[in-house]
């Protein structure tokens, strides 16, 4: 069945702009819209997944199609991709349902809700000016978030992060308006199909631009190496929940963007291969950088936060390989840390929650027997993120590691080593402080509706590593979008 | 094409030079924030540089422009100027949020400068074991 | 062959210009704030008024909107220059040295509700 | 640690801007100035040209493409500013107290209140000219509820003790947002494409009624953009006094 | 609502014209719309124009009439003034604030008369002070202060007493 996929974009403004009203008139009800909103663009989402195992599923707006309306392409990587954004952003708010009274809980949904319209709304669009709109409600969205403290932390560092990304995110965002200018400049269109066919009759100089200033940029919000100096103190200063959409969500999205951008417009107008090669040591240098610093961090949510970045270097290495091994090691390394991570944020969140100012790693000491139902989600956690077998990760670095294989590839092979080992070291001390129970703790209990949703990620961590077989249908797809430009062009042209 | 043209992408490029040399420099937020807001300026000019047509009337066909309903060969791309107008309310949006959140860094720290915004530098021995 | 409203209009452009121009050199030859806001202030808004309507002149069909535009500037810039004045006075930026006579200053500490003049 | 001295912290800035800059530079007197692109088949802005009048119905082509033809970017320009209006609130209410107690600045004169009062009705009728006129001369719906908004600011200047009704504000801007969407649902239900113009053809070019539901959309958009500043505006002020 | 009939009246008429102008158009939709407008933006905001004062109507109008003359002639003097004191090589000024005390009792009449002051060669307004009106001069003359409000406290004060 297929319902327009423009609903993915339109339920949540609807609730979004009913968020107001209802703070009027239902006080209680209002911070539950944004929740409302979030489920009916998964049942939106639930409806037309079925579809992307035929390919991409197009709409167009304003009554003209491409290229004059802006069209919506959810090609199959971008429709898993949303999926797995809706999934944790529902994760996170859903979570938070425990019978407690937050401050400021109203703003936050709604801001946990746009950011992942606008992430959805990045990957989905064939536009590229619309996908600098949502890229920007995106990233002020961001920024609100990163302003929300935690509960209890008083130190002011939520300021300093909201700040830093402001700032950083607009010069990321205006970068990216630079590039588009230049693009549009060049090929009088702004559809990405349309630049993507014309783009080989462009000058080289001109389409290296255009990427140096996209690079930038949507670096800047995938969090890639030498652009990600934001992305800590954002970590560091906000709410777990804020930690799991901007790995989860936002830089997801950016990444996605930049990926398109990138591999299927810009690279067939540059020399051959120049932008995969730039990319891919770009990505390996991150991911050694981010698991080095995570390795050498002390606060809990900074070791996450690295972590994050650490990844998201890894899967531009892996996608920039440019063999379809790579692309289906990187679409189970997305997914796999898609559903690892936000469990690890939220269960740090509940160990560390009283905790004011950083939390260091010992908060989780004893946690096992505090908390057993926490400690052992959290162990399958940071099992699944390490690579265990069965896990999406596991399957991931196995395809991975194959590729760079066949490719011979062998510095990116030892980097990747390298990366695992420090990410073994810090996930093993976080493992052996949920083990130590030389310490007493109080009982715990975890709140229901955490429990279930941390249980219901680990449930999709086992079904993806024991059945990844219908997903490779899917990856048949987003090897196609990444690999050939002229796939993604028929599939825009409708 | 008289030539000279390009010295409205200089002074674009100008501006823009500033924008990105003032956010790198100054540790100070409220300057770092003013650099924003030049770079934002520079890419709108840009934006609207870009669709100008030399000798070409503003894309109105009503009234005093004496234009027909289909006015082909005669005005500018009003594409770009749409976008514009999407570009300053973005721009907007992200300065004010930026300016509030130096207003809460300011309060809670009591200054504006950004020192330690390095890799790995942060003060790391806030943290207790 | 220009027409003569053109012409008109032109030359009251042209004064307009000089005004402006001569309220600018004001604005750096006189000593303090108030000083450089009366030439500011005559200069600009006859300059501005001046421009409008010689615009209105030479365009006929403007001519209602540039009369709305001077009505306005004759409205709002004292009003604006004022604000800058009262203000800068409030916040103690002083009368320049040569001034001979200030019976505001007596006012405002007799009134008492002149803020806070540091 | 050390701090690096202003120079050694300038020279590598500059070394970077000059980079960004340069490089743009030479990419876009590559592209060239007012050259003639739009012309060509192959230009999007072609049809926008040629048939924008006859397709929407305004005579404003900017407002065609701004409201018709992208008119999906427009719905998310909105959102941003409702999200940076949410936000700013949000951001303000989050602020921590600074201990310093503000004094009340002296009341403004005779002069800016009452010159104040007898501009805003002026200025209003202006914003609201803008946006109604928004189909047919420069102008629309965030022009128009931005000048309304300086209305509004110019009566907090005025009088910055006055109580204004957050409820009220906060009320017309969803309102208006979910008028937006509204019509653009109407051509979902109608057409099946979202924000289509399903009755372009209504009224005579150049007229005040013309354009389909454009002019209906630019006058939800300068409601909502009017509200949305306002209430920006009522923010700040909240935070000040 | 209708506390000010003749405020309201005023203003709607005053924003239609205004209406009009911009719209340089007869057109009915125009008028329609202008109506709408103006009507509408009369009752919400006519209760906040500043208070006129009463007078005699045929005689207000004409001297509001001449008030614009001298205003428009007092503006050009004040320009020759401003050209005359920047351009002089010693700068030929003397400045300093003084207060004055305008017989004007309405709120619309002070605010113009203040206006107008500044538009007046030499002066600027700063500040009322309950009846007092305090202003910049930039060459002041100690023995008649009220010179520097000379042309316009008469007129005005016809208009808006």
């Amino acid at each position: 069945m297929t319902v327009d996929p423009v609903l993915l974009i339109v339920i949540p403004l609807v609730a979004a702009f009913l968020v107001p009203i209802t703070s009027i008139f239902m006080k209680g009800l209002a911070k539950w819209i944004p929740l409302l909103g979030l489920i009916g663009m998964a049942v939106v989402m639930a409806l037309d997944f079925g579809d992307l195992y035929d390919g991409p599923v197009t709409s167009i707006t304003g009554g003209f199609g491409p290229p004059w309306g802006i069209s919506i392409i959810m090609t199959p990587f971008g429709g898993l991709l949303a999926t797995g954004m809706i999934g944790v952003a529902l994760f996170v708010m859903i979570s938070e349902i425990d019978g407690k009274k937050r401050a400021h809980q109203t703003v936050y949904n709604t801001m946990v809700m746009m950011a992942t319209t606008g992430a959805v709304g990045m990957v989905i669009t064939g536009d590229i000016f619309n996908m600098f709109v949502f890229l920007e409600i995106t990233a002020i969205a961001g920024v609100v978030l990163a302003a929300i403290p935690r509960d209890g932390h008083e130190k002011g560092l939520n300021w300093r992060g909201a700040a830093v990304y402001a700032l950083v995110g607009g010069v990321a965002s205006f970068l990216v308006l630079a590039g588009i200018a230049l693009l549009y400049g060049a090929t009088s269109t702004l559809n990405i199909y349309q630049i993507a066919e014309r783009i080989e009759g462009v000058d080289t100089f001109v389409v290296g631009a255009a990427f140096l200033t996209m690079f930038i940029g949507l670096g800047i919000e995938s969090e890639l190496f030498p652009l990600n100096g934001w992305a800590p103190e954002v970590y560091r200063g906000s709410k777990w929940g804020t930690g799991s959409l901007f790995s989860g969500v936002i830089g997801k999205a950016g990444l996605l963007a930049l990926l398109r951008i990138s591999f299927v417009v810009l690279s067939p107008g540059l020399e051959n291969g120049i932008v995969m090669d730039i990319l891919l040591w770009v990505g390996a240098a991150t991911y050694l950088f981010g698991e080095a610093a995570a390795f050498s961090s002390k606060d809990l949510y900074r070791v996450l936060g690295y972590s994050s970045i650490g990844v998201f270097g890894l899967l531009v290495a892996s996608f920039s390989l440019g063999v379809a091994d790579g692309i289906r090691g990187g679409t189970m390394l997305l997914l796999g840390h898609m559903l690892a991570k936000p469990i690890l944020f939220s269960m740090m969140g509940f160990a560390g929650r009283k905790k004011k100012g950083d939390v260091p790693l010992s908060s989780l000491k004893g946690l096992i027997r505090s908390s057993p139902s926490a400690g052992i989600i959290m162990t399958i956690g940071i099992l699944a993120l390490i690579g265990m077998p069965p896990s999406p990760t596991f399957w991931g670095k196995y395809f991975l590691f194959s590729a760079a294989g066949s490719e011979g590839q062998w510095l990116l092979i030892s980097i990747l080593i390298i990366g695992t080992l420090f990410e073994a070291g810090y996930l093993g001390r976080m493992l052996f402080n949920i083990f130590d129970t030389r310490k007493e703790r109080k009982a715990d209990t975890l709140p229901l509706a955490r429990g279930i949703m941390g249980a219901l990620f680990v449930f999709f961590i086992f079904l993806i590593g024991f059945l990844p077989g219908p997903l490779e249908d899917i990856i048949t797809f987003v090897i196609a979008e990444l690999i050939d430009p002229l796939n993604y062009i028929s599939w825009g042209s409708i | 094409m008289n030539g000279y043209e390009w010295i409205f992408y200089g002074g674009i490029m100008a501006l823009m030079a500033v924008g990105i040399w003032a956010i790198l420099s100054r540790r100070n937020l409220i300057k770092a924030i003013m650099g924003l807001v030049i770079i934002e300026t520079a890419v709108n000019l840009l934006l609207v540089a870009v669709g100008y047509v030399n000798d070409r009337s503003a894309p109105i066909v009503n009234g005093d422009t004496g234009l027909g309903d289909s006015p082909v060969g005669e005005v500018v791309d009003p594409l770009p100027q749409a976008l514009v107008l999407t570009a300053i309310v973005i721009g907007l949006a992200t300065t004010a949020l930026a300016l509030v959140a130096a207003v809460g860094y300011f309060r809670s720290t009591g200054t504006l400068e950004l020192k330690s915004f390095t890799y790995g530098r942060t003060d790391e021995t806030e943290v207790k074991e | 062959m220009i027409a003569i409203n053109e012409i008109i209009g032109m030359v009251l452009m042209a004064i307009g210009l000089l005004f402006q121009v001569l309220g600018a050199f004001g604005l750096i030859r006189l000593p303090d704030v108030y000083n450089r806001l009366q030439a500011a202030t005559k200069s600009i808004t006859l300059g501005a008024i001046s421009i409008a309507i010689g615009v209105g002149v030479a365009e006929p069909t403007l001519l209602p909107k540039a009369l709305i535009v001077a009505f306005f500037l004759l409205l709002t810039n004292p009003i604006i220059s004022h604000g800058i004045a009262r203000a800068a006075y409030r916040s103690g930026v002083p009368l320049w040295k040569g001034s001979v006579i200030d019976q505001y200053e007596k006012a405002l500490e007799r009134s008492g509700k002149g803020g806070d003049p540091q | 640690m050390m701090e690096r001295s202003t120079i050694q912290r300038s020279l590598p800035a500059l070394a970077i801007s000059i980079l960004i800059a340069g490089t743009l530079f030479l990419a876009f007197v590559e592209i060239g100035f007012g050259e003639n692109k739009v012309d060509s088949e192959d230009a999007v802005a072609n049809r926008y040209i040629a048939n924008g009048t006859t397709e929407t119905g305004s005579s404003n082509l900017v407002t065609s493409v701004v409201v018709n033809y992208r008119g999906f970017d427009t719905l998310g320009e909105v959102t941003v500013l409702f999200l940076a209006a949410t936000g700013v609130g949000a951001m303000i209410n989050l602020l921590p107290e600074d201990g310093k107690k503000r004094s009340k600045g002296p009341k403004p004169s005779l002069i800016m209140t009452q010159g104040g009062m007898l501009a805003i009705p002026v200025i209003a009728l202006f914003g609201t000219y803008v946006f109604l006129h928004g189909h047919l001369s420069p102008g629309g719906g965030f022009q128009g509820g931005v000048i309304i908004a300086t209305a509004f600011l110019l009566y907090l200047i005025a009088k910055p003790d006055a109580k204004t009704s957050h409820r009220t504000l906060s009320l017309s801007e969803s309102l208006a947002g979910l008028s937006f969407i509204g019509i653009g649902l109407i051509g979902l239900a109608v057409s099946g494409i979202f924000l289509d113009n399903v009755i372009e053809g209504f009224g005579v070019l150049g007229e005040l009624v013309s354009g389909g539901l454009l002019p209906l959309i630019y006058i939800a958009i300068g409601i909502k953009v009017g509200s949305e500043m306002s209430g920006l505006v009522e923010k700040m002020r909240g935070d000040a006094s | 609502m209708l506390k000010r009939p003749v405020a309201l009246f005023l203003s709607i008429v005053l924003l239609m014209g205004a209406w009009l102008m911009l719209t340089t158009s007869l057109h009915y939709q125009e008028i329609i719309a202008g109506v709408l407008v103006s009507v509408s933006l009369g009752i919400a905001l006519h209760s906040i124009l500043p208070k006129a004062g009463k007078g005699n109507t045929i005689s207000r109008i004409f001297y509001f009439l001449l008030f614009f003359l001298v205003l428009t002639k007092e503006m050009i003097v004040a320009n020759f003034d401003v050209a005359y004191r920047v351009l002089h090589p010693k700068m030929p000024i003397r400045p300093g604030i003084v207060e004055v005390r305008p017989k004007i009792r309405s709120d619309m009449g002070r605010l113009l008369l203040s206006n107008a002051i500044t538009l007046t060669p030499g002066t600027l307004s700063m500040d009322w002070i309950d009846d007092r009106l305090y202003i910049h001069w930039i060459n002041v003359d100690d023995k008649n202060v009220d010179s520097s409000m000379e042309p316009f406290d008469k007129v005005v004060g016809e208009v808006f007493p």
